[in-house]
């Protein structure tokens, strides 16, 4: 493209006020320095409409135009048909759209102004901002390993490089290891999953650090050095033989965090059966020994001499790395924060993931559905000697897609809540099961086939969200308008199962800190271009996978696990890596603007 | 048996006996022509009906395995054949199916298309020469003044030898070529190392295709089956790619490709090679390939034009096939 | 028989209250919040979507805005801040402007210049009436006491005078009140569908109306009681003040002080304090915005709340000062006090929010007709 | 005890195997006669394989490919229909009723259409009763 | 051949079999058997403990073959396989039956579930015995890559390689780079601009040193294997150009669905109904206007427009809604008087930031209406003069239970998106497989939703199902991952379960050759036998069964591994 000879800029901006974030007054003195730019008009200049900017195009001989400012594209249909009545080309109207350079919390300036400058010369923005490079490490640190981390972690040890996979937990496989059958192909999660933790495990190239969280990140893309807690597991993962005795003996409990809280693990336990590494560790919390300084009775059942140390402290390790995959996945919506669903006061009003647990084969009840009981010590918990439902109501959208919680749409929902239906009734046949949902999102490959599966299963699934879910008579009643038949729907039933949203993860917000890396308004990490690095960040050599960048699914996790690692293997293989994208002085953008300008001028010439 | 044990013994004790056969067979072993001489001097025959006049009772007193080499041809037909068989296994060392009758049932086979039941009617009743409206059939016992006359008894299906007995070795052919024969035989004299027992001897591993002179390409779509009397035959070129169906692909060689040589396609005497089980599903497998189609009807079409296929690709063997007979 | 859908009807609408109802993704949560929704007469949800489609006939026959006393469970909950009660308030404008024939209760909530205009005009005419016209019939006013030391309240405003201009008004605006009724009846049980109800099922059902109109009782269903009771206690006093002061004007407006329990005195502090409760709940919570019902306040709101506000106290300030001997200031605020009260019956009453005492027991009644319609056997049917 | 028919099935793995683990994923339950043997594709299935089957005493041989077109090995279905086209008209010679032989397409995505067909063949051998291939050749007999 | 001891294993897998198939039951039948050394059962078979198992158990037993009877052997051979091969045996003398998927999942009755796992593993069993030790080959990987189709997923994937240094091909069909996001003009939801997106990735695409562009041009054969493929393409109808390359994308895209045979719609009988791809039209230039030449007062837009659907497509276009929410902006910015109809059946925002944008579309002035996509779609009729509008869409309105007619004077059709005309061709050119909706298969819808069963083969963007830009772009990035894995090996194994011709048999009737559609399999004129190029063959084993002497060995699928199969699952009958 040609530097046009004559632009003006429109600056968008209809929200005037002293809290727009971006410095407009500031942009347009910048503006203003550009010869080839004539005229500058803010939203509030006069009134965007057809006739006003045909007059103005017409009045200035505007042949190019930009729009800048947040959303212009609001306005950018405008602009073109004014461009096309005032007979200009409407191609020429570009939009500056700020928002797509948003990083976090503010805007920085000098990349507005980077951006503005590179289309006043009629080039693009990402065309000229390419950071410099750096020599790379290459090692990777994955954080997180959960599907994503697993398949970011695997496909660069595919290609022979070293890996330190950081996972929180004692065990890698995140929440797609808690779950029964995945949709809608309804194989089960644990037959695909297990494979890959096995794999992740006996990779040579993987250097599984599970119970590690990472403290503190320094350094720049290529040379990243990560201050990484590895939390005292007091069982030594080296020698255990996994032979689960220290359990059998152990007289603590504590819930269980893999089943959710609906089953109880004793002190010293496996998260689950495959997990991986396959070994105990012990919950410092409650563990009777390390609160009262008596018990110590795994210790002495433990056939491997010294591989319980109750005594052992958390350490701190640094490692060096050029690549950062941050795959931290999602936390759950806390569903008593909607009361109206009496979630935590009603003990069968379950959530998704909880009903997974209770779906799964390994689950608390052997994948049999039961409604929950107490325990002789009055734990709420799933055991197989309760009563299975007759009725079981599942509702959609629980935290999602609701102003009052979170706006956005959990993606995953409508299918899992579709799968359950199907499980449900496979597992107790003739039981009768409602899905309340809002507009079903059924748009993966092969759902909406899924989809009108379950509708010719005896399942009643009813457009219209249940508002509120009480107590009567020892059951659950639901009260809901059926939309399409426009009656008021009651229900009563055994188990209500709300399907409950995806929520950034609770570690995103140091995360974000220590990476540098903006998150977005509802607290997931925020992608350096929508559309084109979806998997990339700001920051050099610092890449997102999965759900911590956005509610997805598992194909799309895994998707984007791949592509992550894409990056880093890239640079490895080139031996260098770009800096951070903000880190380019506008100083080197105008110079670089000046450069090619003057290459196409002398190109224009010959 | 070590070859000085041999040359120690003076001859070997040989039969020859037929069972549901044409009779090729003995014959062939007459046709070694002056090798007989050879044979005769390495062995002396014991019991060879169409040859030697020796009861069946001369054959049960012989002591057991007293016999070193029995050429058993023709198919178990009868309860006579089958007793015969068994006599001769007990008493013999080596026990040889020979040829393509004993081996997969042969010509006689082709009874197995039908029952007892349907052959008797047949022979008994519908032959044009018959005139039996009694409808008197034979019978296995059958009461006299002077006692009961016995006859054996006729067995529904056609068998083949190994069916009935534990069979040493097979020597395929209808006839079995008589140089193939000999080779057999003075392998046996002269106590060479005899291949492993149920080997298919005097035979070729590779099918008749390697000796067979005419010409043949990858080239091997059909869009039509002829009979050998429907087309012209070039005498250059494979059976197959003039759309002649030839067993010779899957057919052990051995014979000489007499057939082919003779301008006439093989018809699979000499049975499967060691790498197939079912010549004639082989053959099948190999011919449905070369159909040059992909429609279902169009292939209907094409394979109508082969009339028989049970009769072309199981004639000599579908005793001894996977099916063995037709469904009753 | 399809229906058009009208988008210019939803700007329409727009400007009787303050809602992102377009924002509405019909989840149904609001229609299943809400305690007075029932079988039949679904609402908000279903009024949002004519609301949302423009389908202008459908609107006018609902009952349902009637049905809904604001407890504000459905927009707290509303998952798109699509704010559902607020609706209902404002097809509760609509429908008062639709049912009034002069077009003035329209220009009343859309224009604030007409409503507050209007009041003025009319207070500077009652002020006037006082000022002048009274004089210039040569009614002349006394400040002498009564033997009991009260204000000669009779000297200054004539009770037969004010009795006769009290039922005029009464005449006016219950003529008014009741052709808007009527309109209100062609419009939901006459106009539209094929169905038509007994003569014997208005009898019938004619109770609802009166035990509606008294008890209340769909504010009952709401969940938070607090609020039916004091609309209760203000709808009581404010009927029994209304009551007393149109139809025993000579009763009420006496100069003789009778004895606190006296029943005069009685009904009029019963009602006095009905009316100051209700207000004061209303007020603080509009004022602090914190339950859903208060939030969104609409002028008309305002208006009606500050002007009886002012009639009772006036009212009450009138009764004090009466009592207690002190002319100048009794006529002083007997004049303030019809200047607020007049206009206030004259444009709330027939036009503007106060008529809802009249529609709301109404639409109850015409509910139960609907339930009640029977097919109407048209000539097509009668042939075959 | 009464008639259970069994199928041999060769099925291949792309497609057929595949919409058979489809079913079995998706839980759609079919008749319990069917013995599945996995071949990777349909072009390898031979007579020979299909007569063993019978002459073990399979009730019914069911080959199921990719559909036309489909073949993970671009044609292996097409031989695999000539071969089974020719096949069946030898079958019939041999008195093996037609619909105890049954070669059909299932894609991968077809797991309800393999439980139906599977259903559908386990009610039609019920109707026909057992085969009579390995009776016909039992010694016993075939000496009457 | 050493005598078989073999070790068979019954899983559990939890109760997913034990609860239709008595596993102890199984376990004992089987023990007795002839050659089977050791019989098992446990828990989860998968799990590392259970690999742990058979390790253990054969080094202690010296067992030489295995038998797991679990799942389907599409999900874990490999799994025991390699646990095989750690505990030192070949990890083809492994035999699995399939008693989960095919058994305890599809049966209710268990006694019968059982009997069938007993017919599984007992032929399991007998196929194990003869089966023969396959070793591993690997072939070496050309770096350089052939990119089928120049849309954005095949752009990005370019770019990604080709940055780090690698060679890339990059072939499209039409005459410029681009694909689908060239034809519009904002992307949502951002509203930004495509164009401006779109064109400095074609342009670095353009001068990128490491890629050669080939426009208008086809793939109609490639030959060759994982690592080492070969085509021949024919640029501007020259002489033919021949490419070497180790890894193939697929990104061949979909294009928009043809309405015209949706009745209801009388596309094409109404100019003012367009698809969505033509409105875009209108948008790059400027102007929305009816064939009048007038601007419309009320436009339409109608989802799912041959999507979910089952006498079109069932499936779901992914982008639609989205795309139609995108066009009330636009359509408002332009028209600002104008009456805009959504009509649509489910509003799918499903992705980061669409609920987002769909609330800030609905402050636009919008009317949403809801039909029914399956039953009864919306029918557009010409108006009547005094409509006061060109035409009148009538429909059954399910939010309001009301049939209504919506006056319109434009209606988009937000169309679905469907394979190319030339998926086939390119299907078969590069040996991968299509699923119903002609969609491209994937070699595991979850975890490997790239790759595909042929390897070095991979498919990303839409041509494997509808999706949106990101999407595309994550999965552009997912097999450049791979590819660059690859490369960085240097190495992948290939097929081991190839065929191989015994020239002790082979009579070279060369009924063989014409069989393979690899073009795998030679005459060798002095020997007169076939031969088998064993990386070329991809082991469907039809040479096996064309060949009438039985001289091809299908490897690991020989006519001795499945006739003792067929006799294993008939044995207990």
């Amino acid at each position: 493209m040609r530097s046009p000879s004559k632009t003006c800029i429109f600056f968008y901006n209809p929200q005037f006020s002293d809290f727009d974030p971006i410095d407009y007054a500031e942009l347009i003195r910048y503006a203003m320095t550009f010869p080839n730019v004539s005229r500058i008009w803010k939203y509030h200049d006069f009134i965007w409409n057809e006739q006003n900017l045909t007059d103005k195009i017409e009045a200035n001989g505007i042949d190019h135009l930009i729009v800048a400012g947040l959303l212009p594209g609001t306005v950018k249909t405008l602009f073109s048909k004014a461009m096309a009545i005032a007979g200009k080309d409407p191609a020429n109207v570009i939009l500056a759209s700020f928002n797509d350079y948003y990083t976090g919390t503010t805007f920085d300036m000098d990349r507005l102004k980077s951006v503005l400058a590179c289309l006043i010369a009629g080039l693009s923005y990402e065309t000229v901002a390419i950071p410099d490079e750096n020599p790379v490490n290459p090692a990777t640190l994955v954080i997180g390993g959960g599907i994503a981390g697993i398949q970011a972690s695997l496909e660069i040890a595919y290609s022979n490089n070293h890996v330190y996979l950081v996972e929180k937990t004692g065990t890698i496989g995140g929440k797609m290891a808690t779950f029964d059958k995945t949709f809608p192909t309804l194989d089960c999660a644990a037959c695909i999953l297990t494979p890959k933790m096995v794999e992740v495990n006996q990779n040579p190239f993987i250097n599984l650090m599970t119970y590690c969280e990472v403290q503190e990140v320094s350094g720049e893309a290529g040379n990243y050095s990560v201050r990484i807690l590895m939390r005292a597991r007091k069982v030594n993962v080296k020698t255990c033989i996994g032979c689960g005795t220290c359990t059998e003996k152990c007289p603590a409990q504590a819930p269980s965090e893999f089943d959710y809280g609906t089953s109880m693990r004793k002190a010293i336990y496996m998260p689950f059966p495959q997990a991986v590494p396959n070994k105990y560790m012990i919950d410092a919390e409650s563990c009777i020994y390390l609160k009262t300084g008596k018990c110590r009775a795994c210790v002495k059942v433990c056939p491997v001499p010294d591989c319980i140390n109750l005594d052992e402290q958390d350490h701190e390790v640094t490692i060096n790395v050029g690549n950062i995959i941050v795959a931290t996945g999602f936390k759950p919506f806390d569903a008593k924060k909607m009361d109206q669903f009496g979630y935590g006061r009603l003990p069968n009003v379950l959530t998704s993931l909880e009903f997974e647990r209770l779906l799964n084969a390994s689950g608390p009840t052997g994948g049999n559905i039961h409604l929950r009981s107490q325990d002789k010590k009055g734990n709420w918990i799933f055991t197989e000697e309760a009563e299975k439902p007759e009725k079981v109501a599942i509702i959609h959208c629980v935290g999602s897609r609701d102003k009052n919680h979170n706006k956005y749409c959990s993606r995953v929902c409508c299918m899992y809540s579709l799968k359950f239906s199907h499980l449900i009734l496979e597992k107790l046949p003739g039981a009768e099961i409602h899905e309340y949902f809002i507009d079903m999102r059924s748009f993966g490959k092969g759902y909406e086939e899924f989809y009108e599966r379950i509708l010719e299963e005896d399942v009643s699934i009813v457009r219209g969200k249940t508002a509120k879910v009480e107590e009567r008579n020892g059951k659950l009643f639901l009260r809901g308008e059926d939309i399409l038949k426009g009656e008021i729907l009651e229900n009563t039933v055994d188990m209500v199962i709300l399907s409950i949203g995806l929520e950034a993860a609770e570690e995103t917000r140091d995360l974000s800190r220590m990476l540098g890396i903006p998150r977005s308004e509802d607290g997931f990490f925020e992608e350096v271009h929508y559309n084109l690095d979806p998997t990339a960040t700001s920051r050099g050599g610092i890449y997102l996978a999965g759900t911590c960048q956005g509610p997805k699914d598992i194909p799309d996790s895994v998707a984007q696990g791949s592509a992550a690692a894409a990056r880093a293997i890239q640079s490895i293989l080139k031996g260098k890596i770009y800096k951070d994208l903000i880190s380019i002085p506008l100083e080197t953008i105008e110079k670089r603007i000046n450069k090619l300008t003057l290459v196409q001028l002398e190109e224009k010439h010959l | 048996m070590s070859s000085e044990q041999t040359n120690l013994k003076p001859k070997l004790k040989l039969a020859v006996y037929w069972g549901s056969a044409c009779g090729g067979c003995c014959v062939s072993v007459l046709d070694t022509h002056e090798k007989l001489l050879d044979i005769v001097a390495a062995a002396d025959p014991v019991f060879w009906p169409i040859a030697l006049d020796i009861k069946y009772k001369d054959v049960e007193a012989m002591p057991d395995q007293s016999i070193d080499l029995t050429l058993f041809n023709g198919a178990v037909r009868n309860s006579e054949n089958q007793h015969i068989a068994q006599l001769l296994r007990k008493k013999t060392k080596i026990l040889v199916a020979y040829g393509s009758c004993a081996y997969m049932g042969g010509i006689p086979g082709l009874a197995n298309f039908s029952g007892k039941s349907e052959v008797f009617e047949r022979a008994y009743v519908e032959t044009e020469s018959t005139k039996n409206p009694e409808r008197i059939f034979p019978v296995t016992e059958y009461p006299v003044e002077e006692g009961t006359l016995k006859l054996p008894k006729f067995f529904n299906d056609v068998l083949p030898l190994n069916k009935v007995v534990d069979v040493d070795y097979y020597i395929p052919g209808c006839p079995p070529q008589s140089e193939r024969l000999i080779e057999v035989f003075t392998a046996i004299v002269s106590g060479a190392q005899l291949p492993p027992k149920g080997s298919v001897v005097g035979a070729n591993d590779k099918t008749n295709c390697d000796e067979c002179k005419r010409t043949k390409s990858e080239n091997k779509t059909i869009d039509r089956f002829y009979r050998p009397w429907e087309i012209q035959d070039d005498k250059e070129t494979c059976f197959l790619e003039q759309g002649v169906i030839c067993m010779g692909p899957a057919t052990r060689g051995g014979c000489g490709v007499r057939c082919v040589e003779g301008n006439s396609p093989c018809r699979g005497c000499y049975g499967p090679p060691p790498g197939a089980t079912d010549p004639g599903a082989k053959m099948m497998s190999a011919i449905g390939t070369m159909i040059n189609a992909d429609n279902p009807e169009e292939i209907d079409k094409i394979i109508e034009s082969i009339v028989d296929p049970a009769g072309l690709f199981y004639r000599f063997s579908l005793p001894g096939s996977i099916l063995g007979r037709k469904v009753q | 028989m399809s229906v058009r859908v009208h988008p210019e009807l939803r700007n329409q609408l727009m400007q009787f209250g303050i809602g992102d109802w377009n924002a509405c993704y019909h989840c149904g949560t609001c229609t299943a919040m809400c305690p007075l929704s029932e079988e039949g007469f679904l609402f908000p949800r279903k009024k949002i979507r004519l609301m949302q489609m423009g389908l202008k006939n459908e609107i006018e026959s609902s009952v349902e805005p009637w049905l809904c006393y604001y407890c504000g469970d459905c927009t707290s909950t509303c998952p798109r801040d699509a704010n559902p009660g607020e609706l209902m308030m404002s097809l509760r404008r609509y429908l008062t402007s639709i049912y009034d024939w002069t077009g003035l209760s329209k220009k009343f909530y859309t224009s604030e210049v007409w409503e507050i205009g209007s009041i003025l005009l009319i207070a500077v005419l009652v002020v006037i009436a006082f000022l002048i016209g009274l004089p210039a019939m040569g009614y002349s006013f006394t400040t002498e006491l009564t033997s009991q030391g009260g204000v000669k309240i009779n000297s200054f405003a004539p009770i037969h005078i004010i009795e006769a201009f009290d039922w005029a008004m009464a005449i006016v605006v219950g003529g008014l009140l009741i052709s808007n009724i009527l309109r209100m009846y062609y419009k939901i049980i006459w106009k539209h569908g094929h169905t038509k109800v007994t003569f014997w099922v208005h009898v019938r059902e004619f109770w609802r109306l009166v035990f509606n109109f008294s008890v209340q009782p769909k504010f009952g269903k709401c969940d938070d009681k607090r609020y039916w009771f004091s609309h209760w206690f203000l709808m009581s006093g404010y009927t029994i003040m209304f009551i007393v002061v149109v139809v025993f004007l000579p009763w009420f407006q006496t100069e003789k002080i009778l004895p606190p329990w006296h029943l005069q005195r009685a009904l009029g502090y019963y009602a006095t304090f009905g009316l100051l409760f209700g207000l004061l709940v209303a007020i603080t919570g509009r004022m602090r915005r914190k339950d859903v019902k208060f939030y969104f306040s609409h002028v008309s709101d305002w208006l009606f709340l500050v002007m009886l506000t002012l009639t009772v106290i006036t009212g009450i300030l009138i009764h004090i000062f009466r009592i207690y001997g002190m002319p100048y200031a009794t006529y002083i605020f007997y004049i303030i006090h019809m200047a607020v009260l007049v206009p206030m019956i004259l444009i709330e009453v027939p036009f503007s929010k106060w008529s809802h005492l009249a529609y709301r027991p109404f639409a109850v009644y015409f509910q139960h007709l609907k339930t009640h319609a029977v097919p109407r056997k048209t000539k097509i049917n009668s042939i075959n | 005890m009464d008639f259970r028919p069994k199928i041999v099935a060769f099925l291949c793995n792309w497609c057929a195997y595949t919409g058979a683990d489809l079913a079995g994923t998706s839980r759609i339950h079919y008749a319990p006669n069917i013995r599945i043997i996995r071949i990777m594709c349909s072009g390898r299935i031979e007579p020979t394989f299909i007569l063993k089957a019978f002459q073990q005493g399979a009730d019914g041989v069911l080959v199921c490919g990719c559909h036309p077109g489909d073949c993970h090995y671009q044609e292996g279905n097409y031989k695999c229909l000539r071969r089974f086209k020719l096949l069946q008209k030898f079958t019939r010679q041999m008195g093996i009723e037609k619909d105890r032989l049954r070669l059909e397409w299932i894609s991968a995505s077809e797991g309800k259409q393999f439980a139906e067909l599977v259903n559908d063949m386990t009610k039609t051998l019920l109707s026909m009763g057992p085969s009579k291939v390995k009776s016909s050749l039992e010694v016993e007999h075939l000496n009457v | 051949m050493e005598e078989p001891r073999i070790g068979v294993y019954v899983c559990w897998c939890g109760t997913n079999i034990s609860k239709m198939v008595d596993v102890e039951a199984v376990t004992n039948e089987v023990k007795a058997l002839p050659n089977v050394t050791i019989a098992k059962n446990y828990k989860y078979m998968c799990s590392d403990p259970g690999q742990d198992l058979i390790i253990k158990d054969i080094k202690l037993h010296n067992l030489n073959r295995v038998v797991v009877a679990a799942c389907s052997p599409r999900i874990h051979e490999l799994t025991f396989r390699t646990a095989c091969e750690k505990a030192g045996i070949n990890p083809y003398l492994f035999e699995m039956a399939n008693v989960r998927e095919q058994d305890s999942w599809v049966h209710t009755d268990r006694t019968e579930a059982t009997n069938k796992a007993i017919d599984l593993v007992v032929a399991a069993i007998r196929r194990v015995r003869y089966h023969e030790p396959l070793q591993k080959r690997f072939v070496n990987v050309n770096p350089a890559t052939l990119i089928i189709g120049g849309g954005i997923s095949g752009l990005t994937a370019a770019l990604e390689i080709a940055n780090a240094g690698k060679q890339v091909y990059l072939v499209e069909k039409s005459d410029q780079l681009g694909g689908q996001v060239k034809k519009f003009d904002l992307t949502f939801p951002h509203l930004s601009s495509a164009q401006q997106m779109i064109r400095p990735i074609v342009q670095r695409v353009d001068n990128h040193p490491n890629i050669s562009v080939f426009l208008e041009t086809e793939i109609r054969e490639v030959t060759g294997y994982i690592g080492n493929f070969k085509t021949a393409i024919s640029v501007n109808g020259g002489d033919p150009v021949e490419l070497e390359f180790g890894n193939i994308i697929a990104a061949v895209g979909l294009k928009p669905f043809n309405p015209e045979v949706i009745s209801e719609y009388n596309y094409k009988e109404f100019p003012d109904v367009i698809t969505s791809f033509e409105f875009e039209e209108k948008l790059l230039a400027g102007r929305i206007l009816t064939v009048y030449g007038k601007e419309p007062r009320n436009v339409a837009i109608i989802h799912c427009v041959g999507s979910r659907n089952k006498k079109y497509h069932e499936y779901c276009s992914r982008v639609c809604c989205m795309a139609a929410l995108k066009y009330v902006h636009q359509v408002r910015a332009a028209l600002p008087s104008a009456n805009i109809f959504e009509i649509y059946a489910d509003m799918r925002a499903y992705g980061k930031g669409h609920e987002e944008f769909y609330a800030l579309t609905t402050h636009r002035q919008i009317m949403f209406l809801m039909y029914d996509q399956q039953k009864k779609l919306p029918v557009i009729n010409q108006a009547d003069r005094s409509d006061n509008c060109n035409m009148i869409i009538e429909m059954d309105e399910l939010l309001s239970g009301q049939s209504i007619e919506v006056p319109v004077d434009m209606v988009i059709l937000m169309v679905n998106m469907e394979a190319q005309e030339n998926v086939k061709q390119v299907v078969r050119a590069i040996g991968v497989s299509l699923c119903g909706n002609q969609f491209f298969i994937e070699k595991h819808p979850k975890l490997d939703p790239v790759a595909t069963t042929t390897g070095g083969v991979y498919i990303i963007g839409t041509c494997q199902g509808p999706k949106d830009i990101p999407d595309s772009v994550a999965q552009a990035r997912a097999a450049a991952a791979r590819i660059l894995g690859a490369i960085a090996q240097g190495s992948v194994p290939i097929e081991v379960t190839t065929a191989s011709v015994n020239e002790l048999l082979c009579c070279g009737c060369q009924t063989c050759i014409g069989v393979c559609p690899y073009k795998a399999i030679s005459y060798d004129e002095n020997n007169k036998v076939s031969i088998v190029n064993e990386i070329l063959c991809k082991g469907c084993g039809t040479c096996g069964s064309a060949c009438p002497a039985g001289a091809i060995i299908s490897k690991h699928f020989t006519d001795l591994q499945i006739l003792s199969e067929i006799e294993g699952v008939m044995s207990m009958s």
